[in-house]
């Protein structure tokens, strides 16, 4: 796993940074996990492509939490299994609890894949669960088109011109992504 | 030896040989004692409320989310704290935090602070410190929250002297616990800027009731309060066939006197004066040609543009670079405060006339004059001479410029990267140099004006002004209208409006408030005042969300202030003033506790806090937020018990305060009547919490505007619209409305059989459907009486 | 309503239930005008002493090293300035550095402040504000930074209100300066720091004034100055056979209490009061019996040794973990300040059987009793309890343990990564594990005592705990001797050195003083004063270091403490006292220029400082400085024109102040006799400067020790051990003492040839030898009237 | 050039740092300078070998500025030829100024070597370069046993019981550097 430039150039934390890895590897990754959930984001909104996505993963059994008003998107497509609203940072501030009951009553989750939420917002989001969520550790990953140096895991970054490299390697994650 | 005069405290400041001798002090009688008994707790110190912080910060958790896992405060260090793990010194990641709030929250206090009193320093110097404070025959209680803190009824401007020095020996204190080696405990760090929020806010409202009563800003009088005018705002409104001078900053008092020179020299359509930030909110309150040419965002833009024939700063919110941009264009410029002095000579005391020509030979960039009433000689005439001068410069780039560095973009990235709303800079640039400019030109409002990206740019574009090449069209029409700040809410109105906002019926105060580093541009601003002025709300704007919502128009080419009136009441869309003007909003919800519930004032501040945390629906928005004064503005709110939400930059905080609705034990409530223990619904649920985008703001304020005493009626009301915000907004209903219900009458009428059935259906509620009620579900039952607290002392009688 | 006392400045505060009612000030007479007439610049603000500061400036341009490339502190950011650039608010990375400079003095300044301010309430609450300030018969000028700064001579210690509230003001001011959008011009943030530091100065002096004259600590009168008597020092004079309470911080009365329930109570002999960092120098000012166990670096070790019955803490330099470091070893702790209030529940005004019984049994950890005469009794008599409760706990490692784990380190290296002086840990494990533990042991002076090491060992080595267990031979002998600190120099000593000093015949006042964050332990600070002290230089020490140097002993057992004579003249080594306390250092360097020199001294801080960096030949040396109070001091004797040493971590405060004696314009000064220009040697070169080790930094404070106002022969004297002391420590002379001569008669006599000879062959310079006379080469000629100057308004008559 | 944990963890500056390289790469690189400088501290006291390397160095003309009390070594071995004690903070201070003469006279240097010089004080100067030494842009180079982020490059951190290697390391980059 290698590093690069943060695609906010100074969000550098401090000695613990996350990796860049390949959309395989972060859905095998993502295969070890017990609870997983997907935290959405508005930037998802900005192409059906992407929903589709996180329907699919949806669908693998993965709940779903729509942070912003990403659920928008879910409820136009009509899925509304196994997914939330919620408020990203009353999320977070949840998820760094270890004994919060989850979404479905069943507990805390142990493995948090951000994907489609502004830049800066998880960065911090992700920050908080890697300075605080460490008993038990919480696993954290994202599949933006960003480097998110406070994510075990992540993309690289990439331009919009890339967009379809981008939907390919999302695509890959999909099905690398075993449950 | 001058007699020193009456005070209490004595200026010990410009006193050159002058001996200083203080003799005693004689006591004149009880006269302040008429007004109302002392409360518990007249000027609190750092421990003195942290029983009430502790309730709250127990409810309300410090959340952390640091923006850097080190800390390098000191020379022990830099130290790694990731995984919570301790510095050198011993202290923890989470006190880390809560120590690095608390600085934030001390630098805005002390910007407020200061500026308030450099403020009654020129002001005394001025007219004596005598100036009564008087607001008009409807304004009683005139400075809620320095009575409510400081147990001080201030008759005139000089009876500032106290509060200040009360809070800079607070000030002080909370610093000196921001040293290596004091707390070691988030919480004791998060009473501690919860004890700054509170005085920052007291020097708000010292601010601006010191420049109300001296310059004779709108109040209670003829013209004032919802009647104050309107004025021009938007880059497009000035008329740069004029001598142009633009003000930065926040000290109105240079500005004022250049207002007053162009009205007694007869200059005032010979000269704009424009201004940027709170200043010029200020500035249109003193001086009513003055124009709000524009808020941060624009201020990088404003100066390249080069506009300015003389840019007059202040202090606060001025870009660093300042010096360097007026130079770029030629604009001369006059630092006229000692925060802010950027290198320059002082010519304090100086001939105008040696100024003048210095600044128009261009023999020296700028100079500082720190006596305000010097200002505006200077300023003006620099201008009128530099309008000469300055005619024929351009600074707007051509279109072959634009064209060839449109072309000469090599999409490399570096400016996406470095810009904090991560705009892609480089395929707007590509697209135009296909033709299509509007990509780019949609780039001016969402860009923050921050010039970072410009600095990486290999390919030396100057972005920021091909961005605003690109939107000059529009931006030429950027002409909008807004409301004078008008200052207090007057007692009369309060009458009218309190029961209504604490039974709920007015669904809530909203309040926008702050900076504009916004995640998506000026228009979010203008969406969220639009959203709740329609349904009712009273809102409430102050700062640079007070101008930039004025910049948009609606189908009818009105503005906001044009559409709805300017009185506290529902609907009612007021500019308060500028950023310390948005004490008024604590002193409204203070007003209503006090005026309307008829709760004791003086020295209080630990129950009335208490009463608007579980009565007073009112939820602030820094959509923008991004100074040390809005945290700790924000903190300041929150101590007395208003949340805030801000927007998605606003997590770079570091800390925010919500709840856990999951955790019953939380929502404990005392109902004063009977001493016994309530547990209620999550109102408000969050003291401080972000939104990624509006659309999800606006649902999330009107959930923070639910309050336990809400009436049946009020409650439906506010369910009603959180309802409808969501389905709006998200398309979905909220997942936790029935939180609020605690009985059908809560429902509204018009929606009340279907919402009942989705109790029953989607949370296995019982229903009663023949009484049309419930039967089984809700967290408690409505109690009309329920009289809801957090402190035992108000229990009236036990069960 | 209680009669509001004389003083100027009313006490807002714990005014419960009592009207507030401020009457007229009645002017007394012209009593104080007699003492000196008003100086110049009574009570400075920001830009009254910037023209002073720009001057220094100019001069010792500010060195930047920056901790971090990136600004943090607002949601515009994160901000990448590397290289220089501009942040989103237009700072450059030079003004950004400038602005942390500013941040650090501010938080030390305020530590000051803040201290200085709760003393005051405490000791008014507790003696009244009539305590005259009065050092006896040999100390005339009681507060001379009062009077230079303030104008004001205080009589009681009431009249120090006006100066808190004057400093606090200025502090608010100042930290106003902070905030995102003033200063853009690194220039303007040093002079501001400057003048924190001078504040800084002034809190100093009042803090210990105020203690001084309430709790009688040693002055003039007998016993007091050169005569104070010793106390024990180090781990090993503690006597756990009593019970033993360690009080931690700097704000001594509730130590002072505990003191006087044992002196009351005849336990004297049953319990042992230590103490670590500054309040063990203040309690031992006050109560005799008292010890100094530490200084700040043994702070996390004497608490894990678990020696503690009870630990008292105040406030600054406490570690933020000691209440998870007191509930490992079941130590009871009790807060008493609120700036340091660790989350316990607040006491203050229990009972005190309550208090000690749920200390004692366990079910609190600590409490919280802000009333310091409330804490003797609680202190006390629950340590007596604890005592027979922990007889039976060992804290120290077993000899299995300590095996255990010297096998079990794998020699990872994680500690030594996390380690602030890159210790190898590891390796030194390694050679324990093969029997030879010296290694080991040798580290544990070296350490800081930071357990930053600790945290990141996979294999939980306690790391601290091994080093204390294999040095423990070594620290049950750690016991020294100190003299209790003096407090003022008095003006008698004044009269005596005044002249040798100004002329040069004793080389110079060396000031140990700040925090123990050495890069090789304590031993360099006792080299430092043995030394200087031998050389026949003053030493003043306080402070960590004060306490550090007293842990060595020579040949014959003694400390320097015990070599040496405690007067303020050639080869004394003074313990001055507490940080407060380095005020008198201050002091006594305006008394030189007051009483020897016979400038004016009220209000004329300008021309005062002028005057030391002329010709008082003093350096600080803060060799373990790490505090931000250390960035304050320093700062404020830069100001007064007072040259400091730092050790290498001080590179990490980010700024430096140092000259460049290769630019000849730089050090153009002017003959106040004459109005002339005079080219000038570097004296002294910096302001501010870090050595990477003790052996460079002995010949460095030498040299910061020249002035140009030296007469020839205390330039030979200077030149003497500045020269010995390069080929003592680096083995060769030194090569810019060239510089520093004038004239042949600068040279020492005893190596005058040699080293003309030097001159002539390596530099070219023309001697006349049969006059022994220099013809060419130095930069000046000596002339023995010369009247340094940087100010232009001292100029005397023109030429 | 890869990077690692700086010798001192937290010594993470920002987004620009330099890397991790061995001798002979150093080496060459220092080849291209114009007016090289090699700074030695008081570390190089601790094995005659150290200050062996740094007279090799110096004899093949790079001229050396002994901070700390590190001179004391090169006068015990009567070297004594285009050596200079310095501060390292004053030195640091002439070094970001273009106009500064050089030891010399003859200007300042593009090209600086630190070399035996306490970690975090190093560091620090090293920093100072790094932000202002920029027009022209001075370049440097650590050749201490820590990696040092705010150099350009460095070596890799460098363990005790690997004395015989970096000992290796340093003759292999004397030899590599050509002048
Ligand atoms: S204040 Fe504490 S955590 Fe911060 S650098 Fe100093 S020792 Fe480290
Ligand atoms: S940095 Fe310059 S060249 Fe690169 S994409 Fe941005 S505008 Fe184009
Ligand atoms: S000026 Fe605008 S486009 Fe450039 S970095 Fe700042 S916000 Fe982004
Ligand atoms: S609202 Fe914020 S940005 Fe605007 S003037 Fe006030 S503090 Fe500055
Ligand atoms: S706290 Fe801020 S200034 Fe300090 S290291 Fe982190 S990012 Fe840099
Ligand atoms: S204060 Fe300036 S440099 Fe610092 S984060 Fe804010 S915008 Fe960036
Ligand atoms: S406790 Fe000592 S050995 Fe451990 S990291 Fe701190 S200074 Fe180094
Ligand atoms: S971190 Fe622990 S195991 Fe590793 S070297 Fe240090 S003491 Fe040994």
């Amino acid at each position: 796993m290698g590093i690069e430039i943060p695609f906010d150039v100074a969000t550098i934390a401090g000695p613990e940074v996350g990796g860049v890895a390949p959309p395989e590897v972060i859905g095998s990754y993502i295969s070890s996990a017990k609870r997983p959930l997907l935290v959405v984001g508005s930037e998802l909104l900005r192409d059906e492509f992407f929903i589709d996505i996180a329907i699919e993963l949806g669908k693998k059994g993965i709940p779903i939490a729509a942070t912003g008003h990403s659920i928008r998107g879910f409820v136009e497509k009509g899925y509304t299994e196994n997914i939330y609203y919620y408020n990203l940072h009353e999320l977070t501030n949840c998820l760094r609890d270890p004994n919060w009951e989850g979404l479905d009553g069943a507990g805390n989750y142990d493995f948090v894949i951000f994907y489609g939420i502004i830049y800066y917002y998880a960065s911090q989001m992700l920050s908080c669960l890697k300075n605080f969520a460490t008993e038990p550790l919480m696993r954290t990953v994202s599949i933006d088109r960003y480097y998110h140096p406070n994510a075990r895991m992540s993309f690289t970054n990439i331009m919009p011109r890339m967009e379809e490299e981008y939907k390919a390697m999302l695509k890959e994650f999909v099905s690398s992504t075993k449950r | 030896m001058e007699e020193i005069k009456k005070g209490g405290l004595v200026d010990l400041f410009d006193l050159k040989n002058v001996d200083i001798h203080i003799g005693e002090i004689v006591d004149e009688g009880e006269e302040e004692e008429e007004w109302e008994p002392m409360g518990p707790h007249p000027m609190p110190r750092m421990a003195t409320l942290r029983d009430w912080d502790f309730k709250l910060l127990n409810r309300y958790k410090p959340f952390y989310a640091p923006v850097c896992d080190m800390c390098c405060l000191c020379t022990y260090g830099k130290c790694d704290l990731s995984g919570n793990k301790k510095g050198a010194c011993g202290i923890k990641m989470d006190a880390q935090q809560g120590r690095m709030v608390l600085l934030a929250c001390l630098v805005g206090c002390s910007a407020h602070c200061g500026h308030g009193r450099h403020l009654l320093h020129d002001m005394i110097n001025k007219f004596g410190r005598n100036v009564p404070i008087d607001f008009g025959p409807e304004v009683d209680i005139e400075a809620p929250l320095t009575r409510l803190v400081c147990g001080i009824k201030p008759k005139t401007i000089g009876d500032y002297e106290q509060v200040f020095s009360y809070v800079e020996e607070q000030i002080v204190q909370l610093t000196d616990a921001l040293h290596t080696g004091q707390e070691g405990s988030y919480m004791d760090f998060e009473s501690k800027a919860l004890h700054m929020g509170m005085l920052d806010s007291l020097n708000k409202e010292a601010a601006d009731i010191i420049q109300i009563a001296c310059y004779k800003m709108p109040t209670s009088l003829p013209g004032g309060g919802p009647d104050v005018p309107l004025v021009d705002v938007g880059i497009g409104t000035m008329n740069t066939d004029n001598a142009v001078i633009i003000v930065i900053g926040h000290n109105v008092p240079p500005a004022a006197d250049i207002g007053v020179y162009l009205t007694e020299n007869d200059l005032e359509d010979k000269v704009d004066l424009g201004g940027i930030c709170c200043t010029s909110i200020d500035t249109t309150r003193v001086y009513h040609k003055a124009k709000v040419t524009a808020a941060l965002g624009r201020q990088l833009r404003v100066l390249r543009a080069g506009i300015a024939d003389v840019v007059v700063i202040d202090e606060q919110c001025i870009r660093a670079d300042v010096l360097e941009l007026c130079q770029r264009v030629h604009s001369p410029m006059i630092a006229t405060n000692d925060k802010a002095m950027h290198g320059l000579v002082d010519r304090t005391d100086d001939d105008p006339d040696k100024i003048v020509d210095d600044l128009v030979s261009g023999r020296v960039p700028g100079v500082i004059i720190l006596e305000p009433d010097q200002v505006g000689e200077v300023a003006v005439r620099t201008a009128l001479e530099m309008d000469k001068k300055r005619r024929s410069l351009k600074f707007i780039l051509s279109d072959d410029e634009f064209k060839y560095y449109v072309n000469d973009c090599v999409l490399c990235g570096s400016c996406t990267l470095a810009c904090p709303n991560g705009l892609y800079i480089g395929e707007a640039n590509k697209s135009a140099a296909a033709g299509n400019i509007k990509p780019l030109a949609d780039l001016f409002d969402i860009c923050v004006g921050c010039g970072r990206c410009e600095q990486v740019c290999k390919k030396h574009i100057p972005i920021v002004d091909m961005m605003t090449k690109a939107a000059y069209p529009q931006l030429k029409e950027e002409k909008g209208r807004m409301r004078v700040g008008r200052g207090p809410i007057w007692d009369s109105e309060i009458r009218v409006v309190g029961a209504p906002i604490v039974l709920g019926t007015i669904p809530g105060i909203i309040a926008p408030i702050g900076c504009g580093n916004y995640p998506n541009g000026t228009k979010d601003a203008w969406l969220i005042v639009k959203e709740f002025a329609e349904r009712n709300y009273i809102v409430t704007l102050t700062g640079c969300m007070a101008i930039d919502c004025a910049l948009w128009k609606d189908e009818d080419g009105k503005t906001l202030y044009e559409k709805h009136h300017g009185g506290f009441d529902g609907g009612g869309v007021l500019n308060i003033g500028s950023c310390v003007s948005n004490a008024h909003i604590h002193d409204a919800a203070i007003k209503v506790a006090s005026i309307f519930a008829g709760r004791p004032l003086r020295g209080n501040y630990e129950e009335i806090a208490d009463y608007i945390l579980s009565r007073v629906g009112a939820c602030g928005v820094a959509w923008g937020a991004m100074s040390q004064k809005a945290a700790s503005i924000a903190t300041g709110f929150n101590r007395l018990g208003v949340p805030a939400v801000v927007g998605p930059h606003g997590v770079k905080y570091r800390r925010a305060f919500m709840s856990r609705p999951d955790i019953k034990e939380d929502w404990k409530l005392i109902d004063a009547s009977d001493g016994s223990d309530v547990y209620v619904e999550p109102g408000p649920q969050d003291l401080l919490v972000a939104c990624e985008t509006v659309e999800e703001a606006l649902p999330m304020m009107a959930k923070l505007c639910f309050r336990p005493s809400d009436t049946d009626r009020g409650r439906s009301v506010k369910l009603t619209h959180y309802i409808d915000l969501n389905l709006k907004y998200l398309h979905t209903y909220p997942s936790d409305w029935h939180l609020f219900v605690r009985a059908a009458s809560d429902l509204p009428i018009a929606t009340r059989n279907e919402l009942l059935k989705k109790l029953e259906d989607e949370r296995d509620w019982k229903i009663d459907w023949k009484k049309k009620r419930i039967e089984e579900g809700p967290i408690r039952a409505y109690n009309p009486s329920f009289n809801p607290t957090n402190l035992e002392r108000l229990i009236r009688g036990k069960k």
